[in-house]
């Protein structure tokens, strides 16, 4: 996002954009360090509340929008970025944040993000990747990464409940994919690194454009699989001579599946955005919108 | 109205049918057949079928041109004009007795009918003569691209079948063609008079149905359907649309695209239904007036959705242009087959408006009525239009734009904004002012989820039932508001014989049933809905309390409608059923009509 | 049954709640009474419901166990066993008089009320006792992760409050925990010990509600509704399945995940609903025996291809698990909110089947009809279950393998094969031969535009009309084959005061309060549907025409069936609706039944 | 595909697949190209008619398989992708070819590309790609290239009837977002390089795994700017010396969006099918499914 609608009368607190519901998470649950690091870059940006709408679909990560003092819209599964999209449009003047989790927007709701990206709005999207769906409780989502059980064994099934049997099936990579979209802003996040979450998350919603913010945010509940540990052991930061705007480089470095960069993978600041080509319509024609011209045209 | 009435002095009826390839000039023609009957102050209502071919296949424009309100497509066809034999196999049913047809000789000639009156037009040739005959006065590459004037000869062949003098159509060629020089001005003339000529030349002793130019008393417009509904939505305050193509809703999209940005709003091209309604759902919900148009299997996709607008009280309009079949089905046809989905398309329950555009001229009105109805309510409202009435274009009067009146949602107020603001207050009509982002003290979070009146997820049975209840209540307040006002009352005011109860684009085609019914001293009554759901139970059982037999006729197969008003009425009515992918003629309804009067009077009628 | 007969001798009917926090053990500790009293030979009827919370929310689990079949989750509950406060405030309602409040009193004490009797059980302080006493035996690491034998002292409690004998559940302590060695064993004695010593302390004069063990005689299957789908859906002969997964409906998937393959089959976890369903078209269309299983909002996104299904003739199962609630809803609760959408959720209309599963018994019998019919008709199915049968434990009778019987789809013959064979031949009952791939002669190509015999692409109305009529017919042969079969009779045979006309789960629930009317000399007269897409009528309307009232019971808010019955029978009957969620209570049933025969009797009843 | 299922008594000539419908498409149309390419193909592989099933979704493409004697499936719009899938995981020993449009394919139908592409069944998908809408008569589809009109002159209305003034929108780029959802086969062709388009056909179908071959074939009719001659132009076909299995330098040949390579862009041919899954579990439980130890395990 860009042109940021910010508190005009005070300096706000991480905690001031905390609401009154308490989250229904589980212990240990990843989303709380999403949750802090967003109170966190919400309050850096100084983003003002109510010029902020909160938009997600359905999964545990998608309760989200109701734990934060703004406006949101918990919407149905998959379609957290078309609505954000109607909002944003209608609505320029609003801080619009998507929120989600890796089932929500990369299975059902995958076909919305290439279009998303080129229509390019300023619409920062976080996404909750445990790697599976938590909310009905742990079957395979595009990104999980599931151990083949050897054809003896049998997984067990408590784990992975759709695919006992272990599954052949690569992951989808949300960030090469991404960069291969020219989405104008990609980058990855960790949970368990809130500070540089929340860091990217200001760059995020400064940015002009559609930024994607893909973060690891593990489920203990579900994923024994892709656990903080993991992480912790597979990720990295981007080396800080990385250029971003390199979009080949951001590909290869976006298509490691061996460990996992964490920080600004790309960035295109040039992109243009659907909603200055609505404003400098609207503006040129301003002043003509005539009923009973358009009326007379058909007399 | 039937073809006795088109001979009589300086009354004009005259139904037109054209056929012939797609592509190949019979939409232009009727085009310019429709101009010229403009022009004389007649009144016109076509019907147009397209074939589902890309290129190719058959078109059919039908014209019917009167000199007083045209009600419907007419009944049966005075003039067939064939440019093709595929046309002729197709659409060469439904003629009149004594009518005639008009065929393009250099393709075929049809069997003979001792019922009709065959004029062969060698159409092809006569323009390439025409062509030829001022080929030496133009330049090559122009030559080239210079079509020859089969529709031209089309037109002098058709004014003069009809009686009409040749000089609006010539007055015409020479706007039209006058930047192209004066060569393809006088190619076109001499092609309309030959037309003209070969007819006059065939035509002997045959009675012409003749048209009378009648003086222009009012302006008037010329639209169809579809951009009947995309000016009244603009009408109602449109700020933003999203939508995705699919045959017949197409074009309020297209017309919206290059007008909505004057209007100071916003349009864009979804990737499907799916993310439109989304798109919509989203404007809505921080403040715009926001709506999308779409056909049956758009409709489908948008269950989900729609029924979210219902649950968090969205005001979102979605316009059906309903098509002819199931799944893909007749998508170029006419139906009323949706009316089922629209008023039960959704998991369980949540409320929802359904409204229906009777005419071209209502087009306007109804999409009015139903941005108001979703914003008053904070309802979604599904419009049901169909492709009959979304392609056919109409003379109307243009509407008295000082007789629009604008709602606007319910916003809370300074004192209801703060802590103690909740979104879904549960109110005595049900209608709770709804904060829209930006508003202090307005905070909450929209959600499909059951919840509270403060919007939070709430589980407990006894909130299920309250603020369901809550949500329902806003059907009892439409009905009680508006359940009167969105019907409309044709025929006879008392007691009548025959009552019948119809919706959507069957109005004028009723009406006209209804009107040569009245002429043979049978009284009907019409009671016309434009609201379906909420239905207006008391309404329409009032109207029954004074008809002896009830009649619906309507577009589908199962009869939705008659079913609809079984549940909501109780009331058994005789059906008039027909899914085909075209409306019925009023003849077929008058004829209903007539059979159930003979069946109550024990078949002595008067006539 | 009421409570009365729980205490004639040998004869067990109590009703258990045990409501505590998500993932705290309540539903282990429910599980491991169903696991005791099953072991005595009771039959067993669960109803949980969960919170939609992930971790955390309040859980209820009720289970009633009973010496004789068990229709119904009971009417009111005789123990509560509360484990923390936000269960007994969401829970402790509908407590018989007398009944026992056993409550954790380390965490809250409940108000005092004179008609409950309170049983205090400090059960976290009990089990941390009995962890501390074998602390010294267990090494560290172990003792971590050993959790404090919390459900072990409420099990002992429970046993000692129904009056059971502790030596089943000593024998189950030493299976489970026999392999964690001496020491844990000994601790859960203990705890179980501590936890009857307990209960046996504060129990004085009052009359416990007792279990008396039972022979078993028959086997028996203890599953939920969800599991029985399953089963009977490979004893169908499923050979394909794709999913997405939504609570309530994941279990099948889970299920046949694990034992499809062994049968031969495939199952795909689709990236959505509309691809899952797709591909069971794709797979059906290709051969294969396909099904997907789903809830409201999946039912609602596959609405466009379940109209593909049934215009192009493709056999394909969809199981709608009904949850409560309108979009999102109420997603772990229960509803029949669904059965509109079933039966109308499609642009135009195509031809489908909509049958309801009654029971978990019936749930096996039911996915076979299912798919059986699909097979017959080359129909979409859709089978309506719900989140309370779905996801109950119930102990039925296994299912006699042999009283299966299986349909497969008409092929062609060799003889049909070749130039000639069309794909949809107009035959008498509609159903036409169905080549598959691989087959020579038989090529054509599926398409959902309206087409002819063949397959291809047509368009005039004739074609339209004569098709769709065909494929209407196999409605009516639906009925004619099935229409008698697929319905129960329960209650009175002959002349009844009232009749009630229910589906689905609320067939026992339906069951039992018309054997209380019936004991109370009411004679009812129940007819169960299973079959609710085409509608049996004239079933139906015998049946009313042996009772003087009808009663429609039913888990929605506008009166679906009600609705549906009328428009199929003319019938008007008598409304008990109600969509919160919770299923009715069998008295809810029984009270309205007892005021219908009061009005009818003018109040004179007997008893 | 891989092991197609073959003609076993004779050799089939081109005109074999051909079935008794005309094409409906317009004069012009490069749909006629891909056409007559398919038949070429199939004939090279000399697939067996009856063992082949051809799905589109609804466009003007997506008429396609009536027009060849195979059996067919033209299904709704967007839905090919998953209708195959199933056809192909019930019946491996068929052939499965699907085609449509940009539309039907990259618009409604994008969000099952990539899962299509996790999966990797031996299916081929041939996506004519015309830069617009042509069954409903020219409007922008996410692969158009609108010239964006200056904010004086109004676009031609008739030519990109949705997008009057012109749009700011990115054309996505199907080639390079398959290759980054590391999509087994990716190739591009060109209706009026029939030749070359008959031999990427035959590449496609006997490739073992799921194979996208995105064919541009123009629209005369309702695309003025993206005509045969435009991509005449803007085409060349891929060096000979490019290593399709280079997934790094796949990606940089498919970004080009100044001109466009024709060839196999990408191909993979390791990469597990689920297929294989499904077949291995048939085999490793063969025999084991019994009724009766199933309801005996509940009881
Ligand atoms: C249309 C529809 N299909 C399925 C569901 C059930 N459902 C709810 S959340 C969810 C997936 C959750 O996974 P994810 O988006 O990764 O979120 P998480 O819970 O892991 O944070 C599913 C399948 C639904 N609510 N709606
Ligand atoms: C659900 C649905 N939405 C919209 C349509 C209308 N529609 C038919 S084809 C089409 C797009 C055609 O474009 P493309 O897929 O590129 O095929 P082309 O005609 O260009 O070959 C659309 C929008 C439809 N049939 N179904
Ligand atoms: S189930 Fe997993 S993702 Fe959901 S709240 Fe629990 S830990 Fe978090
Ligand atoms: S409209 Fe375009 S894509 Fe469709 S048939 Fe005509 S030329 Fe081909
Ligand atoms: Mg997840
Ligand atoms: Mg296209």
């Amino acid at each position: 996002m860009s042109n940021l609608a910010v508190s005009a009368d005070k300096a706000l607190t991480p905690r001031d954009y905390k609401s009154d519901l308490a989250p229904i998470w589980c212990p240990g649950c990843g989303d709380f360090g999403v949750l802090s690091a967003m109170f966190k870059a919400m309050s850096v940006c100084n983003l003002d509340p109510v010029k902020t709408v909160i938009i997600s679909g359905i999964g545990c990560s998608s309760r989200l929008p109701g734990f934060v003092a703004t406006y949101g819209f918990h919407g149905v599964h998959g379609r957290g970025l078309p609505i954000a999209t109607g909002i944003k449009c209608a609505r320029p003047d609003l801080n619009v944040i998507v929120v989600g989790g890796d089932g929500d927007g990369y299975s059902i709701g995958g076909g919305h993000l290439p279009h998303i990206a080129r229509r390019n709005p300023d619409i920062t999207y976080l996404v909750m990747n445990n790697n599976t769906y938590g909310l009905t409780k742990g079957q395979v989502s595009p990104t999980s990464m599931v151990p083949l059980a050897s054809m003896e064994a049998r997984i067990d099934p408590k784990r992975w409940k759709t695919t006992p049997y272990g599954s052949t099936e690569d992951p989808i990579n949300p960030v090469a994919l991404a960069v291969a979209m020219d989405c104008s802003f990609v980058a990855r996040g960790f949970s368990y690194k809130p500070n540089q979450l929340a860091d990217l998350l200001v760059e995020a919603m400064r940015h002009r454009g559609f930024s994607l913010v893909d973060v690891f945010s593990p489920c203990p509940t579900f994923n024994q699989d892709q656990t903080d540990e993991f992480y912790k052991r597979t990720t990295y930061d981007i080396p800080m001579d990385h250029d971003p705007t390199d979009r080949l480089k951001a590909f290869e470095l976006a298509s490691n599946m061996e460990s996992y960069p964490l920080g600004i993978l790309y960035q295109r600041p040039d992109k243009a955005s659907i909603l200055d080509e609505q404003e400098a319509l609207r503006t040129r024609f301003q002043g003509h919108g005539s009923l009973s011209e358009l009326i007379s045209r058909f007399s | 109205m039937n073809q006795e009435t088109s001979t009589s002095a300086a009354a004009t009826d005259v139904v037109i049918r054209l056929v012939g390839e797609s592509g190949e000039g019979t939409v232009t023609l009727g085009d310019v057949m429709v101009e010229m009957f403009t022009q004389m102050g007649l009144d016109i209502y076509t019907f147009q079928t397209f074939p589902a071919e890309i290129k190719g296949g058959t078109v059919m424009y039908q014209i019917r041109a009167r000199s007083g309100t045209t009600l419907s497509p007419g009944d049966s066809v005075q003039i067939l004009v064939a440019l093709n034999k595929a046309g002729f196999s197709l659409f060469g049913t439904g003629l009149a007795d004594g009518s005639i047809l008009l065929y393009n000789s250099d393709v075929f000639s049809p069997p003979p009918d001792p019922n009709r009156v065959d004029i062969s037009l060698p159409v092809t040739t006569l323009a390439r003569e025409q062509k030829e005959a001022v080929r030496h006065e133009i330049s090559g590459e122009a030559l080239k691209r210079l079509p020859a004037p089969i529709n031209t000869v089309g037109l002098g062949a058709l004014m003069t079948l009809v009686n009409a003098p040749l000089e609006p159509a010539e007055a015409y060629l020479n706007k039209v063609f006058g930047r192209k020089g004066e060569a393809v001005v006088r190619m076109n003339i001499s092609a309309l008079r030959i037309g003209a000529e070969h007819v006059r030349a065939q035509i002997g002793e045959h009675r012409l149905p003749s048209v009378f130019p009648k003086p222009i008393l009012a302006p008037r417009m010329m639209v169809t359907g579809n951009q009947m509904t995309s000016i009244g939505s603009l009408a109602a305050g449109l700020q933003f649309y999203a939508g995705y193509p699919i045959t017949p809703a197409t074009e309020i999209m297209e017309f919206l695209a290059r007008e909505l940005p004057a209007f100071g709003g916003t349009l864009v091209q979804a990737e499907d239904e799916i993310a439109a309604l989304a798109m919509c759902i989203g404007a809505a919900n921080a403040g715009a007036k926001a709506m999308t148009a779409t056909s049956g299997p758009g409709l489908s996709l948008m269950a989900e959705l729609l029924n979210l607008a219902g649950q968090a009280e969205i005001p979102v309009v979605v316009i059906d242009v309903q098509r002819g079949g199931a799944s893909t089905g007749l998508p170029t046809k006419a139906s009323q087959g949706d009316l089922n989905l629209a008023i039960y398309g959704m998991h369980n329950e949540s409320p929802r408006i359904v409204i229906g555009s009777t005419s071209v001229e209502d087009a306007f009105w109804t999409a009015i009525e139903a941005m108001n109805l979703a914003e008053e309510y904070q309802v979604p409202v599904i419009l049901l239009s169909d492709q009959s009435l979304a392609t056919r274009r109409s003379t109307v009067p243009p509407p008295e734009i000082s007789n629009i009146s604008i709602t606007n949602r319910l916003l809370p107020s300074e004192d209801e904004l703060g802590p103690d603001y909740h979104r879904y207050r549960d109110t005595p009509n049900g209608i709770s002012p709804m904060a829209l982002p930006g508003m202090i003290g307005g905070m909450y979070t929209t959600t499909g989820i059951e919840h509270n009146e403060k919007g939070d997820p709430a589980y407990t049975p006894e909130n299920a039932t309250k603020m369901k209840a809550k949500r329902f209540r806003k059907m009892d307040a439409v009905i009680e508001k508006h359940g009167e006002r969105l019907v409309r009352h044709w025929g006879v005011g008392g007691d009548a014989d025959i009552g019948i109860i119809a919706y959507g684009s069957l109005e004028g085609i009723v009406r006209e049933a209804t009107q040569r019914a009245l002429d043979d001293g049978i009284n009907v009554a019409h009671l016309h809905l434009r609201l379906l759901q909420p239905f207006p139970t008391e309404v329409v059982q009032q109207f029954a309390a004074r008809c002896r037999t009830l009649l619906v006729p309507e577009m589908t197969w199962s009869g939705q409608l008659a079913n609809w008003i079984l549940i909501n009425t109780g009331l058994n009515v005789e059906r008039l059923t027909k899914d085909d992918g075209i409306p019925f003629r009023p003849s077929q309804v008058y004829a209903r009509i007539r059979s159930l009067y003979d069946q109550i009077t024990g078949g002595a009628s008067h006539e």
